[in-house]
């Protein structure tokens, strides 16, 4: 067995899956394996597809470690360590002979081959099931060459506050899964170079980034309902509230959420909401507030599968039309949806200027998927990042919504100044008073949707990977982006590249020009229908050649990838 | 007489002559002015009705939202900046009926807002259907063999929510709803005031005449910090008493349990990020 | 005066235009008047504009007698009633030479040439200001050749139940102001030929229209939250509740009407939601309920301008993409949008039908314009109407989401017969229950979208109307139909036609070959952005040349497309 | 032991071993099969949340709605066809918070619907942020200081509007639970149960333990038929009340108040639309 071919030659990269029912710890088990992995010098990416219910049930995490950084899903298993009968059903799928499995042979029956590490009785030994996770930490760290010293002391400082004794236990723990692994794998190892300065990074996920994104924004009130898979921003952002002076309030529903948002940016806020489809669709007419009184807004749309319930804990990147046209009325908005944890900050960040500066609701449109993945980065850099508030101190006779050449106007709060601050969601007159003026009508229509031209001028453009000749050009936005990169560096062809969007709308205007070049445009998007493919047929004229789609729920992984480029390419 | 800041030259009051929110609001003008509010320093939120028209017609800060959603807008407002003097004004529709959840959960909050309902007991900007609030066998287009769902009892819900000030007042009582409403001015907390109002186009049955005849004061000997009794007085249908039925002296408010204003009162929107601490947490995501 | 052009030239048709503030009766004269005109063998045509106030303002109505239908607004006003010096101010734009103005000098104190009938004098003389309206009946119907005998004969039956007294007063009212007409007038008369068939017309407005077609659908169960304009058709089958069977409830707010009326069709019912934008905003999430449970729905939705409040009274065509996307998720539907009074019947009544079939959302797309306008037209035909139940007898094992080859599955409802109805709004396997297996996901995404497939085998085909072999093709929907059709007639072009959709969605694959056709496509469009011409682009990929595009508030007049049009081809 | 019809085969249940939602599916399916109600007759709406699966559990009719919206689906679907038993069931975040409106104003309706929350005062689908019947200083993720919003009362507020049945109950006493429920399934009109349910996993708590120590049983001495003494005990909270505490039992239904019902109770699903009538009145529309 230990001819494996995994121990035999030096890789790139290597991926674990755990999967276990919920409540067992598969998410500790992800986080500690991570951030030991990152000590020890390996880059690390997690990404992890769950149920929606609390305990029972499999629930899978995969962990790749590499030299270099990968951060995309990939079917492939290296290693795959189940933590009881139904885990090894629920993937029994992706094993292939090369899998190693790694497990309680005595729990596990099967007729598979198993590296034996009898994860329960020595649990059992220490102290009772929840020690599975640690003894199985220390297995791997055996495998991947941890220095065992590192481990100790992160056990130690991770499980500080709860106590001498825990800690104790959860070092035994890994000493024991340690010494199991090296009886079973002998001299086996997984050879995978180190490198030095990724102990220098930081290891976030998309709810944290996004959630930084936000305070390095300026965020100062959140208002939210819990829902998956946004819930993870709310809790962030509620466990700084202190420290960075936000005003956190976990409201009665999204309605009053986008309302109280509103409010806050009325009275000089720089308010977020969160949420995810079922509760975006409650806050539309919120939204369409906004547009009337133009009110900046930072709305945090993190897809799921839907329609309605769905599937609440897998991802899907089903909702792009509903941002684009959610609320009555017409009115300008931008649509933002990052690739990667690192966009998922910067553009986070950006959204609340570009908000406070056109006065608009902003999307950042995210998913389960990038949500709840993670990777090392290099730290996030705020010495460019500024918070941009374009807020005037008002003298007597201002007027709120004067019409400007470019749309916007000066935007005041109230009792900063003499003026008077008046929005109101009927049409309404320079000074913001309700009118029935229909020629008055006219201009204030002119004067909201001028400003799409000066939001126009600021569009991020789309991104070029790959050969700048191409024949096909793959097209793809949002989560997808690690995915698409890794499969085009797969598929390393000297005709084919990805025109990657992270702003969405409005679409830059150098996408014709992209487009024009290509023999065949290939959509790829998380959906059953194409929906970007259609506002970019919209846009251009230019209809797509290939869609390839994914909505079973979970995000597409290289290897899909791959097979499904290579047939329409 | 003294001029009031609060008025407004040369607008064009869009409600129906003799309607009672002409009443409400001179009441409330005086009562800004007496209590020496400064229009900058207030704002009055409303939703959608006529009722919620009301900020229009003062010289002041206006939020004039969405029908139902002037609660939570108002508490943002108010939470950002605690300095403000918050009111929100609607109709009856607007506030029990759309705005149903937002009203019991802003209780909850506690918040430090003047609430004020124009209570017409119809819905008068669409042209007279039936209101929460609508009495039982009110005849409307809609409800046309008459109202037949129990009217919703905005003083008996918010007793049962322990609201911290809860009264009725009515429009055609000048001085003694003024005084209700600079009393719930200097409220700290949430303060309900539900004001019947007479509508004189949708509304027959309801009239001055009936909201006099059919209403009388709480008197002297009321415990306001009873919720039982207030809870007895607030459920009385034979005639409907008019006073401040229950206070709760003891309720923090919203602002005061916010995190950020724990230790610090300064409103947040004067604050600034500490890029410092920032930079730190970001570096306690190195293998934290 | 009296040589005004106006009555010496037999006329086709001509239009009166009453203005006054609101709760002066407006509406009543303008009833009234097409009721009288009706009777008289003319045919008939109103439309009005008002603001969003109970009292006050100025509110207009215009009528339009003619010989045979005309049915759009029109800038002209041969005939104007201001019944106070705002109503000549509101409309003063609209007067030219030719233009006659009827009313009481001594209020109006004008430089205006008034044709002066003292209608305030006369009114108080009869017992008050109300009776002002019935004067001008009396004015109109002497210059209009009415029959005063049948006045007479429509006041009493109209008047009856208010009792003999008033009965007469209003006939006094209006003999009186016959007779001073008579004086003023002279022996000018208006020459409009008479016709005998439209005394058998019956007059519905856009509202009582969608009500009927409700009501011939089958409609028992209708759930809503007053707003203009939709309200009209609530009230009107709150009026007819007891003898059609139809439970109407106003409900808190517009989430409980939908759900309400989702929870009605699982149970058997045919439920029908009637809103306007806002509302409709809030109904977003119930929709996608809907789309999930594969639930019959049937929308009424009355568009007026936005975003937010906007413009309350007022018309505007910008919902369309609300209806095309609103909602979380993928999931089929249909967009029906009258173009007419007969249209508002006959595709109200078709959508229950449509829903139940396809067990999807239909969407009526009216307006304020089309809800609040009326003409004469013949009696409805409910010959080939039937309504259309799918719904059958469930056996033993019944499963609701039965996976079909044209993803149609059976219907039951509780109670009828021995299976079990479950409906689930997370995914769900055939039976109904959550379910999280993935490939499960996969299938019934498949077959709920499937269906689209055979709804667009009954796409309802655009209409041409003009020349076949034309050059420039306009193209509308909704309710300017009318409009362009008489801005078509009037221009006379043999190079121009009309292509008009009722169905807007989904497009009708015909499409395409008509847009080929075409040299230069022009579209029409009630909004400020053209969300139509947006969607024919994403269909087809034809970009339009033109947009016509209106959003004051109002809907197009005759003599305004006529330039637009005219402009541009 | 006789097999209970609502049982079902082979189902991978989703909760947490030893959550009090077992017990409360177990009570609901007894006292169904004690009332002789047939799996066909019955519809069970929910909501989103551990609670709202609940009817995934029972073989019967499910109508598994949207977070929040049991009660107008509910509603519909007796007022169409009142021969079917409904009951709307899902938890306190639900039913209180998203849905708080439906609450109010499904209570001002009466419809013949028996509502069952179970009430974790927390939100355990979610993970475990705060409900809006958490008690104060409750700490979570959220509310990382502990709760500070007023819980909200479903009992007391119900009776503030006079709901025709009011009722609290505990997941953990099969017995009186049983009873309860099987008195609302009776009860004509709308009929709530708040029944304490023990979350195993986000409330730590409001515990069993807890939940008993913390609760005693309405005795005979009360009288349900008084609001202002049931109100009184719904405000109680040193110990919380179980029981029933109030019965309105003059309040018409909302399917009664219906005019397709006024002389005639065929649901409206079996009726057909007159022709002749529809003739009529478009006739009637001739110069009408
Ligand atoms: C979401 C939404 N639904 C409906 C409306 C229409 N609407 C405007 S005012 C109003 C009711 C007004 O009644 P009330 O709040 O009692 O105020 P009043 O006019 O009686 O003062 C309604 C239903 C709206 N503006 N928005
Ligand atoms: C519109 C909407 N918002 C939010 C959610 C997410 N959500 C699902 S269940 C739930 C709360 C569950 O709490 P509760 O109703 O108390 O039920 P429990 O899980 O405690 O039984 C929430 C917020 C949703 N499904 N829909
Ligand atoms: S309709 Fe009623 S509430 Fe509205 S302005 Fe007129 S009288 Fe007042
Ligand atoms: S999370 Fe709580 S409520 Fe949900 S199943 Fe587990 S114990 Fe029960
Ligand atoms: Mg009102
Ligand atoms: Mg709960």
């Amino acid at each position: 067995m230990n001819d494996n071919i995994l121990f035999h030659t030096p890789r790139k990269d290597v991926s674990i899956v755990l999967c276990g029912e919920a409540g067992q710890g598969i998410q500790t088990l992800e986080f500690f394996l991570t951030r030991i992995f990152n000590i020890s010098g390996y880059h690390v990416y997690a990404t992890k597809e769950y149920m929606s219910r609390i305990r029972g049930g499999s629930n899978s995490t995969q962990i790749r470690v590499s030299s270099d950084h990968v951060r995309a899903p990939i079917m492939r298993m290296d290693i795959f360590i189940p933590f009881n009968i139904e885990a090894l059903k629920h993937l029994e799928k992706n094993i292939t002979t090369s899998t190693v499995i790694i497990g309680d042979k005595e729990n596990l029956k099967t007729e598979y081959n198993i590296f034996d590490i009898p994860l329960t009785r020595i649990a059992a030994e220490i102290g009772g099931k929840i020690y599975e996770n640690m003894v199985a930490v220390g297995a791997l760290s055996k495998l991947f060459k941890v220095n065992p010293q590192d481990i100790r002391e992160y056990v130690k400082t991770h499980f500080n506050r709860k106590g001498e004794e825990i800690v104790e236990r959860n070092i035994k723990a890994v000493e024991e899964g340690y010494y199991e692994a090296e009886k079973v794998f002998k001299d086996a190892e997984i050879n995978i170079m180190k490198s030095t300065d990724v102990k220098n990074h930081i290891i976030l996920n998309g709810a944290e980034a996004v959630a930084l994104g936000a305070i390095a924004g300026g965020c100062n009130f959140i208002s939210a309902y819990p829902m998956s898979p946004s819930t993870g921003v709310f809790v962030f952002l509620a466990q700084h509230s202190s420290t960075f002076n936000i005003i956190v309030e976990q409201a009665e529903d999204e309605i009053s959420a986008i309302n109280m948002a509103v409010g806050a940016w009325y009275a000089g806020g720089r308010a977020l909401v969160s949420t995810s489809g079922g509760g975006f669709s409650l806050m539309t007419e919120g939204l369409s507030l906004a547009g009337m009184i133009e009110s900046p807004l930072v709305v945090h749309l993190a897809q799921r599968p839907g329609p309605a319930t769905g599937l609440p804990t897998r991802t899907e990147q089903g909702d792009l039309n509903l941002a684009l046209y959610a609320g009555h009325g017409e009115f300008p908005r931008i649509i933002l949806a990052p690739g990667s944890i690192e966009d998922a900050f910067y553009l986070t960040q950006k959204a609340f200027n570009l908000a406070d500066k056109f006065q608009i609701p902003v999307f950042i449109l995210t998913d389960q998927y990038l949500i709840d993945s993670y990777y090392n980065l290099p730290e996030l850099k705020l010495n460019d990042l500024s918070i941009e508030t374009h807020v005037i101190k008002t003298g007597k006779g201002y007027k709120r919504y004067l019409i400007t050449e470019n749309g916007v106007s000066p935007r005041g709060i109230p009792g900063y100044g003499e003026g008077l601050i008046v929005v109101d969601s009927d049409e309404h007159d320079e000074e913001g008073h309700i009118t029935e003026n229909l020629n008055l009508r006219i201009r204030m229509v002119d004067k909201r949707l001028r400003k799409m031209k000066l939001i126009e001028k600021e569009v991020l453009p789309p991104e070029l990977y790959g050969v700048e000749e191409y024949r096909n050009l793959l097209i793809g936005w949002g989560s997808t982006y690690h995915c698409i990169i890794e499969a085009l560096k797969y598929l390393n062809r000297n005709d084919t590249a990805l025109l990657f969007f992270k702003q969405l709308y409005p679409v830059h205007s150098a996408t014709l020009t992209y487009l024009e070049k290509a023999n065949k445009i290939i959509f790829i998007e998380n959906n059953a229908t194409g929906q970007f493919s259609k506002l970019i047929k919209q846009t251009t004229g230019v209809e797509c050649d290939n869609l390839i789609l994914n909505y079973n729920g979970l995000p597409f992984t290289v290897e899909d990838l791959v097979e499904k480029i290579g047939r329409v390419i | 007489m003294a001029t009031n800041p609060f008025d407004m030259q040369n607008i064009d009051i869009a409600w129906c002559p003799g309607c009672g929110n002409y009443s409400i609001l001179k009441i409330l003008k005086d009562a800004l002015l007496e209590l020496e509010i400064k229009p900058e320093k207030l704002v009055i939120v409303s939703g959608i009705g006529q009722a919620a028209k009301t900020p229009h017609y003062l010289k002041t800060n206006v939020f004039n939202g969405l029908h139902g959603r002037a609660l939570p807008a108002a508490t943002a407002i108010k939470a950002v900046n605690p300095t403000l003097t918050v009111i929100a004004e609607s109709g009856d529709g607007d506030m029990y009926g759309e705005g149903g959840n937002h009203f019991i959960h802003t209780i909850r909050r506690n918040p430090t807002i003047t609430n004020i309902i124009h209570n017409n007991m119809v819905y008068g900007l669409t042209k007279g259907q039936a209101s929460p609030t609508s009495l039982i066998n009110f005849k409307t287009p809609v409800q046309v063999e008459g109202v037949f769902n129990a009217p919703f009892n905005p003083l008996s819900i918010a007793i049962a929510l322990d609201a911290s000030f809860v009264a009725r007042a009515f429009a055609g009582d000048y001085k003694e709803t003024k005084e209700i409403i600079k009393k719930a001015l200097k409220h700290k907390g949430y303060a309900l005031i539900d004001v019947f109002q007479p509508c004189v186009t949708y509304n027959k049955i309801n009239t001055y005449k009936w909201f006099k005849e059919n209403t009388y004061y709480l008197d002297d000997s009321h415990n306001v910090y009873d919720r039982v009794e207030a809870f007895k007085k607030a459920v009385e249908t034979e005639k409907y008493p008019l006073g401040i039925f229950y206070i709760n002296p003891n309720k923090r408010t919203f602002e005061e349990n916010l995190a950020p204003y724990k230790n610090n009162r300064t409103p947040v929107i004067e604050r600034k990020l500490d890029k410092t601490k920032l930079i730190d947490l970001i570096k306690s995501k190195k293998n934290s």
